[in-house]
């Protein structure tokens, strides 16, 4: 699936978007498949409370089942207006 | 009703002729447009930075135009918000309601507000003497949500 | 901090434009327009004449405005009222209220209106086809003056 | 003293405005005086529920003293915006 990040989580990480292939089945887990995969992923995402997670472009929990989700994106808490 | 993110700065004055041409049911138009402020926490702001995310950013405004639409008899809406690098004194945003009654104009624009900064994927990145700096989400902000 | 009335027609673009021309500081600006609608009760209207009282017209618009002042922190506003003569569609009056913070603009501009509804001389008579109607105080403008 | 009527209250009465020389002490006694006066003025008076007062171009209640006023304005409750 594709996965976005924004704003200082898109710094942290280092990159706008990338392909990952993971057996995840809910977002929390592809959180800390990512967390143990790299340094950046764990200091990216060291405070959850302060990540919001979209998938297929609608703001979801960290709970929510990954099956079927063709793009998840990952972002701090949105300022707009 | 209609959603529109752009680079572009915007035309305040044209969009509220717009939206009232040709049309004599309107009792009420409500505007709000956002401005850049030239400091912040103190600090000089010298630009913002407005992160979006295109596609996302499109459907949520839809949404929460489409919820107010719903909740309050409107006759006409708009959201307008830009993204890109911005000076201080420009325009960031608009929305404009109109409605038969003042009461309904006021409390759309108002909702409409109180969903996107909170629920519509922008993010501002202040350009300070320090560096930049990512404007962080208010408590208020939040807040401002459980009494719709 | 600014009251206009007049026959003449105004342009909200360049009142709202005017306001925040050569300043930072403002971050929210909030604007309310009243239009005339063509019909009232059912019934077409053909034009609607505005009378006012000139002289206390003034007063009471400055002394709203300086309440509304005093309660939020404005940076700038303005009222803009006609009289005489208007058709539908028209607009009829505006507000416009500058602030660094949305509450307060969101706010002020709802309580200038309230006050503005209910306590500036002003007085509307519909041409209907059986002939001018006087439009009547309702009871929700005066009970929207209790939440302030 | 000059008096004011606007809106229907300028209709029933049939004039703007009028110079009045009256004793009356308040609004109220100077509005029973112009009843009495006339039935034109009974019938613009017949509700004072209905009816606004200004004095010197201040929103006044009906009892309100008159000295020293110069200026006396009756309306319908207004309807801006």
């Amino acid at each position: 699936m594709d996965v976005l990040y924004f704003a200082w989580v898109r710094e942290r990480i280092g990159l706008p978007k990338e392909r990952i292939d993971t057996d995840a089945a809910t977002v929390a887990e592809l959180v800390e498949e990512l967390k143990a995969r790299e340094e950046r992923y764990a200091v990216a995402f060291a405070d959850m409370s302060a990540i919001r997670v979209a998938l297929d472009q609608e703001l979801s929990p960290l709970d929510a089942p990954l099956k079927g989700v063709r793009e998840v994106a990952f972002f701090p808490p949105m300022t707009g207006g | 009703m209609a959603v529109r993110v752009q680079r572009e700065d915007f035309d305040i004055g044209a969009e509220l002729a717009a939206l009232r041409a040709g049309r004599d049911d309107i009792g009420a138009l409500v505007s709000f447009s956002g401005l850049v402020r030239g400091t912040a926490k103190g600090q000089p702001i010298a630009g913002m930075e407005l992160e979006h995310y295109p596609g996302m950013t499109e459907k949520a405004l839809a949404g929460i135009e489409a919820q107010a639409v719903e909740r309050w008899s409107l006759q006409a809406s708009l959201i307008v918000h830009r993204y890109g690098l911005l000076h201080p004194g420009e325009q960031i945003m608009m929305v404009a309601t109109a409605a038969p009654h003042r009461g309904d104009a006021f409390a759309a624009a108002e909702f409409l507000m109180d969903y996107l900064k909170s629920r519509a994927p922008f993010w501002k990145k202040e350009a300070t003497p320090d560096g930049g700096r990512w404007v962080d989400a208010r408590d208020t902000d939040e807040d401002a949500l459980r009494r719709w």
